[in-house]
């Protein structure tokens, strides 16, 4: 008993399962890496690991916040439509007020009223997230269109899009934003009682409520941040590509979800870290760039990334085995 | 809680109303609104338009009763459609090409079942997995291009009509009266209960589980198959995003047929009202002439309405 | 005399990585008897049965059916020799009406291949329903029914394989007294058809009123076979535990009740309960007694604001609260819920996560989460409660029902809790563990603390509790002080005259 | 049950809040999707003919984007409807052939508009040529960057008719001029931040690049902003004479455009579409003239679509 007490004294209180994934998803980055240098020598150049980076920036932010909703066991799937939404309503802002702040408070605060609403389906109206966010995801995409009726928005003030094209130190902007919201995300994830609460919503959500947790409120919580990452997420966007139009934000869901899954995060909740996400969102981006790099016909890219899920969450399930 | 007999088998008591009080709704509003709604041409355009979504929605309620879900089921009819074109338009038989369709579904179907069952990877990635894999392997065959040049023989098993009723309805119909007696009155549709509701029971029965679930997806491919026929046959031509998406429409189809993901608790009868709910609103909306951003709203607050009144009766 | 055994096995051994889980045990049944087999929780009861049954393989050993050496592989070779078991945990499919579930994987097939005969499974249910008295209709989905109608379908479900072996494990752990007796009498139905019934129970009680035979599991071997007139409960407990334990755990002391902690007053809810009127003061432990069904389980959950209340008012410490779990945990009350598994643990966490669940806010009020003060505080419970784990990182769900139940209440100690509501804190826990959580509740009341007991047991809340209300279908209807503290009393108000 | 009611009513609300029909002479328009500022030019354009020629247009744009059945189930269900005349821009220009033929079978007279189907009668077609657009404005680039250096293509949707032809006349103009090299030629999907991060990636293994050919506007932004992102310098031309890519080519950043007008296209085919209903004589096919827009001509082009006069037939076809 002395000793075990002893030897867990430093140790987290996380399962040593998860530090088992971590270590394969990073093996897994290394291997890809390692192929990606020997067929491409531009690969390795540090703009091009720079590039790489900025880019995943985008699929990590969306993906970080939807990572606290699928450690409760929910699911997300408005937060496409939501970026679209929030990017449209920062960019007229941005335009009608030429203030870049009031734009940006816009977007994030879109994003988080959204990710409320939501939060508000699942909890009190107690719609299954997967459906409850579908529906959402419809609204949204709708209002979008309406708001936008085809126009595109753009050009906006060089200050803002530092954000996304900008570089300091020789590192691009978005890649700071990524590694800030790196940090905040796993800090409240395993740092905070937030934190510990949402990891004991997944794991069992009668026994947090039977235990004093405020089960309706942290999801309410937790769908808002999803929502205000993916309103970030679009700010971001802006400031890449200087303009809005009602598709911006098609087809980022499933790579979001995607992410996540390559990170470790398990569907039935409870399980799971913000660092995996980032890996996962990594993996995915790496295989766009080698691809493109390499020239592979496109076609093979829905392909290929979905090969990659299914490996990294293969590798998973072996893992648990392994660690229990 | 009636208990009277079989029905409350049939039935989760819960959720009966929330779809048919929308359908209903709708029905009664557009057929006031709008005169062209409630004629019969209609009503049979509206029916054929809602069978390949239902041969959709008909797996994917028996795979959502197994505590599964099948994400790739639209990107599989897609890749079963193309290769029925290129099939037909090689060989130019009709049933080689059908069987190669209902090939493809089968492989799709077995490997779902397989990865799923035996390595034990969550439904809901595996099936994201083969959709993107299904999805590739359609652009791969077709560069992007729609594989047209396919022999009138297939478009007749869309635009036909039997005794006045379109082929597309007949085969829906037979497919729903399959669907229902396999999970009501066979083996096999008593062991899908089982296995969303308790794996372990089937268990002790002896049965096994892989198999069972092997089994249910690979029902959801050869489903996808079919689908693929009718959709070759409607677009007269085989097209790499003809079916992207439908997955989720399908499920929420099934969602506001008031089936739910846990224990086993499926009705499929909602399925097809919930199938044809989403058919009349989209075809009540354009009747109506209303803009397509509106039509856009008006499908998630379909989806969430249905889904509130459920949670509404299911609260007393 | 010499009387061929129906069934027998013989030397059966069986181990898992680390651990004996069988060491040469030998075991026989005869047609028509009650065999208790006793132990406590790891002794090797479920594994000799899961044995029987073909879930698990023996390492050694042989079986004997009717002095025929057999051998059993799978569950479908025992079935062959009509060995049938009722697991604790039912394996019944709630959206299948009861036919379906009684005949599942042995459907009659119709005509048309893989097609059901569902009239012929109906006729056929109804008749074996009628067979053990279970006057329900076939057809009505099993979601819909009671645990103890379920065990009765569990029951049925057997006898239809023709079982002529019948294993309960702890079957009335979850029924009223009523629905016990209904059980006994069929079980005594059963004697006389001539099947053999093998009982695991935990109740002495039920072990001396039932069994014709008793056999007694301790680490793995089989300690001793009697019969009930040759023994005593006390020896039985000593011999399942290896030492003499007083089975009716007496309280050294008590402390005077202090001031008023809980007041309760004309509490209705729609989960079944109306006008309940009780006080609890410091330092004393109440009991809340009555049938299962009774609503006692409603009445905690409403006071500690886990279910709506219609009317009437809940004070803490004087001041008013209900309708949050959040401010309850807060101002200091406590649930240790029926249902460690599903509402008590986190399962799948460790039991350092578990143990710091309810003690969050107070232990770290800034809002941040230290690793390193939740191991300690989660140690220091650890060692007070003596709470047997390897490391604190250990799932939960390893531990043993005993020290799973002393993580739940480890759970609010962090919480600094001083009113706790204990559901059946007994339920499935061994008699030497149960002697440990009273010694628990105990220790709580001379700390100051105040204990809301709810418990099936009228026994356990005879000899532990200060005072007790009785309650009968949602209503109060009695309540006995110290001294008027008997199980007479408790039965006679408790069941309907 | 209060809840209900309140459901109820919301999604009453939300349905039968469309527009009713008006008198008089209607007609459906078919484009592709909601988000393409071109498709909103083009439903632009017939809605200022339709004012100008005293008729109602309905606009019918699938809510999932570029979608066929879709397109087929809003065909099916408008030939209920029974509208005067549609104008129609096929998803895909294969796949809807079954639904302009069901058109024809129920005696709707329609006008093809933009991608030309691959069959089925129409009244006529108009459009401009996607393959000499492209040539004329990929000739522009070419000669800008001199006749010689290292060149990138952007290719639109993979299989898409428009995308294909542009491509094609990028790639015949680049045979004109062989001291020029093609470096790469990728798919970006129509879109911005696709031809953003794919044009980030070629930069990466491609140290000089001179021009960028992007089969659209919105391609031609994000390969802009990529090089921008990079501090790197390269000519980019796009097609669409979109309101963005005028400003862009006035402010330098745009070497030109070509003008795939869809606001005249728009105009011109409600404009047959009409005197076709009036028994007039239509011309079987209408070819807008492929115009490169650049800093020599973009001035008419910075009106917004919404306050130009539609161009007459005879106006179109005479120049």
């Amino acid at each position: 008993m002395n000793t075990a007490a002893r030897t867990d004294v430093r140790s987290r209180f996380t399962l040593s399962r998860d530090v088992m994934q971590a270590f394969y998803r990073l093996l897994g980055v290394v291997l890809l890496c390692a192929m990606l240098a020997t067929l491409s020598d531009v690969f390795l150049t540090t703009n091009n690991i720079l590039n790489v980076l900025r880019q995943s920036a985008l699929l990590f932010l969306m993906a970080s916040g939807l990572t606290l909703v699928i450690l409760t066991a929910g699911l997300d799937l408005s937060i496409g439509a939501n970026v679209a939404l929030s990017a449209c309503l920062a960019a007229s802002v941005i335009k009608i007020t030429g203030s870049p702040l009031l734009g940006m408070a816009t977007g994030i605060g879109c994003g988080a009223v959204i990710g409320l609403a939501n939060g508000i389906l699942v909890t009190a109206l107690r719609i299954p997230s997967f459906i409850a966010t579908y529906g959402m995801m419809w609204m949204l995409t709708g209002v979008t269109y309406y708001y936008m009726a085809g126009e595109t928005i753009h050009g906006f003030p060089p200050e803002f899009r530092q954000l996304g094209s900008g570089y300091l130190l020789g590192v691009p902007m978005p890649v700071y934003v990524m590694v800030l919201f790196l940090l905040i995300g796993g800090l409240f994830a395993q740092r905070t009682v937030w934190g510990q609460q949402i990891y004991a919503i997944g794991a069992n959500p009668v026994t947090a409520r039977l235990s004093g947790v405020p089960v309706e409120r942290r999801l309410v919580l937790v769908y808002a941040v999803s929502g205000a990452m993916a309103g970030l997420a679009s700010l971001i966007i802006l400031a890449r590509i200087n303009s809005a139009q009602g598709d911006i934000g098609e087809d980022l869901t499933l790579p979001a979800i995607a992410a996540v899954l390559v990170g470790g995060t398990s569907l039935f909740g409870g399980s799971g870290t913000v660092a995996g996400t980032l890996i996962g969102a990594l993996i995915l981006t790496l295989v766009l760039n080698g691809m493109n790099l390499l020239q592979i016909n496109s076609s093979w890219q829905p392909l290929v990334t979905g090969v990659i899920v299914l490996l990294a969450v293969w590798i998973d399930t072996r893992a648990r085995r392994i660690g229990e | 809680m009636s208990t009277r007999g079989f029905s409350l088998a049939v039935l989760p008591v819960a959720r009966v109303p929330g779809v048919a009080i929308v359908l209903v709704v709708l029905c009664a509003g557009f057929g006031v609104t709008s005169p062209g709604f409630a004629t019969p041409a209609n009503i049979a355009n509206i029916l054929t338009q809602s069978t390949i979504l239902l041969l959709l929605a008909l797996p994917m309620t028996v795979i959502i009763m197994t505590e599964g879900l099948d994400l790739s089921i639209g990107a599989v009819l897609t890749f079963a459609s193309i290769v029925l074109a290129v099939t037909v338009i090689a060989t130019g038989s009709p049933t080689l090409a059908f069987l190669a369709a209902l090939g493809v579904g089968l492989c799709f179907g077995l490997g779902n079942g397989v990865l799923i069952a035996v390595f034990d990877i969550p439904p809901f990635i595996t099936t994201l997995g083969t959709l993107g894999i299904a999805q590739g392997l359609s652009l791969l065959v077709t560069d992007g291009q729609s594989v047209v040049g396919i022999p009138r023989s297939i478009e007749q098993i869309y635009s036909g009509t039997a005794a006045g009723i379109p082929f597309p309805i007949i085969i829906a119909a037979l497919a729903y009266f399959i669907t229902h007696a396999l999970l009501y009155h066979t083996r096999f549709g008593t062991y899908v209960f089982a296995l969303g509701g308790n794996r372990e029971a089937l268990r002790v029965a002896g049965i096994s589980v892989r198999g069972m679930l092997i089994r249910v997806y690979v029902f959801g491919g050869l489903m996808a198959g079919f689908a693929a026929l009718l959709m070759t046959a409607r677009l007269n031509s085989a097209h790499p995003t003809a079916g992207i998406g439908m997955e989720f429409d399908a499920i929420a189809a099934v969602a506001v047929g008031g089936t739910s993901f846990e224990r086993g608790n499926g009705w499929l009868l909602g399925t097809l009202l919930g199938v044809i709910a989403v058919g009349v609103l989209r075809n009540g909306l354009n009747l109506l002439a209303v803009p397509s951003s509106v039509q856009v709203a008006c499908i998630g607050a379909l989806v969430i309405v249905a889904l509130f009144i459920d949670g509404m009766r299911a609260e007393r | 005399m010499t009387v061929v055994p129906l069934f027998e096995l013989r030397g059966i051994s069986k181990e898992f990585p680390g651990v004996k889980a069988l060491d040469d045990v030998s075991f026989e049944i005869r047609a028509g008897e009650v065999h208790m087999l006793v132990g406590e929780n790891g002794a090797g009861k479920s594994t000799l049965m899961k044995i029987l049954c073909g879930a698990y393989r023996a390492d050694r050993g042989s079986f004997f059916n009717n002095g025929e050496p057999v051998t059993i592989h799978d569950s479908t070779a025992a079935r062959k020799f009509g060995i049938a078991v009722i697991f604790q945990d039912f394996t019944l499919v709630p959206y299948l009406d009861i036919a379906q579930n009684i005949f599942l994987g042995r459907e009659f097939s119709s005509r048309l291949p893989g097609f059901i005969d569902r009239r012929r499974i109906h006729a056929e249910a109804k008749r074996v329903l009628d067979m053990i008295g279970f006057d329900i209709d076939p057809r009505m989905p099993v979601h819909g029914l009671g645990v103890a109608q379920q065990q009765m379908v569990e029951i049925a479900k057997a006898l239809s394989q023709d079982a002529r072996i019948l294993v309960m494990d702890e079957p009335t752990a979850a029924l009223s007294d009523r629905e016990t007796e209904l059980l006994f009498a069929m079980i005594a139905r059963l004697k006389k058809n001539g099947v053999a019934i093998i009982y695991i129970s935990h109740r002495l009680s039920e072990v001396f009123a039932l069994g014709d035979r008793i056999t007694v599991l301790r680490d793995g071997r089989n300690i001793a076979s009697l019969l009930p007139a040759e023994t005593t409960p006390d020896q039985l407990v000593t011999l399942m535990v290896g030492r003499p334990v007083d089975t009716t755990y007496t309280r050294p002391s008590r402390p005077t009740p202090g001031a008023v902690v809980l007041d309760v007053k004309n509490l209705s809810g729609p989960s079944g309960f109306s006008d309940i009127n009780l006080t609890v003061r410091a330092g004393e432990i109440v009991g809340l007694s009555g049938l299962v069904g009774s609503g006692r389980t409603e009445v905690a959950r409403a006071i500690f604001g886990a279910d709506r209340v219609t009317a009437g008012e809940i004070r803490l410490f004087g001041e008013p609260i209900g309708g949050s779990t959040e401010i309850s945990a807060l101002r200091g009350m406590a649930l240790i819920p029926e249902n460690r598994k599903t509402q008590g643990l986190a399962l799948a966490r460790s039991v350092g996560d578990n143990i710091v669940l309810a003690g969050l806010r107070k232990l770290f009020p800034s809002g941040f989460f230290f690793p390193g003060r939740a191991m300690k505080a989660a140690r220091a419970i650890i060692e007070k409660l003596r709470i047997a784990t390897p490391t604190l990182r250990r799932p939960v769900a390893t531990l043993s029902g005993g020290n799973q139940q002393k993580v739940v209440v480890g759970k609010w100690l962090n919480a600094d809790a001083r009113f706790y509501i204990f559901d059946e804190p007994t339920r499935g826990i061994d008699v030497g563990a149960k002697a440990e959580i009273f010694r628990l509740l105990d220790g709580l009341v001379h700390n100051g603390a105040a204990i809301l007991m709810i418990s099936s047991e009228q026994i356990e809340i005879v000899h532990i509790c200060d005072r007790a209300y009785v309650m009968r279908s949602g209503r109060i209807v009695g309540e006995l002080a110290h001294h008027e503290l008997t199980e007479a009393n408790i039965v006679r108000l408790g069941i309907h005259q | 049950m209060k809840y209900l009611a309140i459901s109820v009513t919301a999604v009453l609300t939300a349905l039968f809040s469309g527009p009713a029909f008006a008198d008089g002479e209607t007609i459906a328009v078919f484009t592709k999707n909601q988000t393409n500022p071109y498709f909103q030019a083009v439903r632009v354009g017939t809605e200022t003919a339709a004012k100008a020629l005293g008729v109602k247009v309905i606009q019918y744009v699938p809510t999932k984007p570029d979608s066929i059945p879709e397109q087929l189930s809003q065909v099916e269900d408008v030939i209920v409807k029974k509208p005067n005349a549609i104008v129609f821009i096929p998803v895909d220009y294969k796949a809807l052939v079954p639904a302009v033929e069901k058109i024809n079978a129920a005696g709707i007279p329609v006008t093809n508009i933009t991608d030309r189907s691959a069959g089925g009668n129409f009244v006529a077609f108009v459009g401009a040529d996607d393959y000499s657009i492209g040539l004329s404005v990929a000739r522009r680039l070419l000669k800008a960057i001199g006749g010689k250096g290292n060149v990138i293509i952007l290719e639109g949707v993979k299989g898409s008719l428009t995308s294909t032809n542009r491509v094609r006349g990028f790639n015949d103009a680049m045979k004109e001029n062989p001291d020029v090299k093609l470096l790469a030629s990728q798919p970006a999907n129509f879109q911005r931040l696709n031809a953003l991060q794919v044009m980030e990636n070629l930069m990466q293994s491609f140290p000089s690049i001179d021009g960028v050919l992007a089969a659209n506007d919105p391609m031609a932004v994000g390969a802009i902003e990529a090089l921008e992102g990079a501090n790197r310098k390269a000519l980019v031309i796009g097609i669409n004479g979109s309101k963005e890519a005028v400003e862009l080519i006035k402010s330098g950043k745009l070497l030109a455009s070509g003008d795939f007008n869809g606001f005249i296209q728009g105009c011109i085919g409600t404009e047959i579409a009409v005197r076709n209903l009036h028994k007039q004589p239509t011309p079987k096919e209408v070819m807008l003239k492929p115009i490169v827009i650049d800093k020599t001509n973009f001035t008419p082009y910075e009106m917004p679509v919404e306050q130009r006069a539609c161009p007459t037939l005879e106006q179109i076809v005479s120049n």
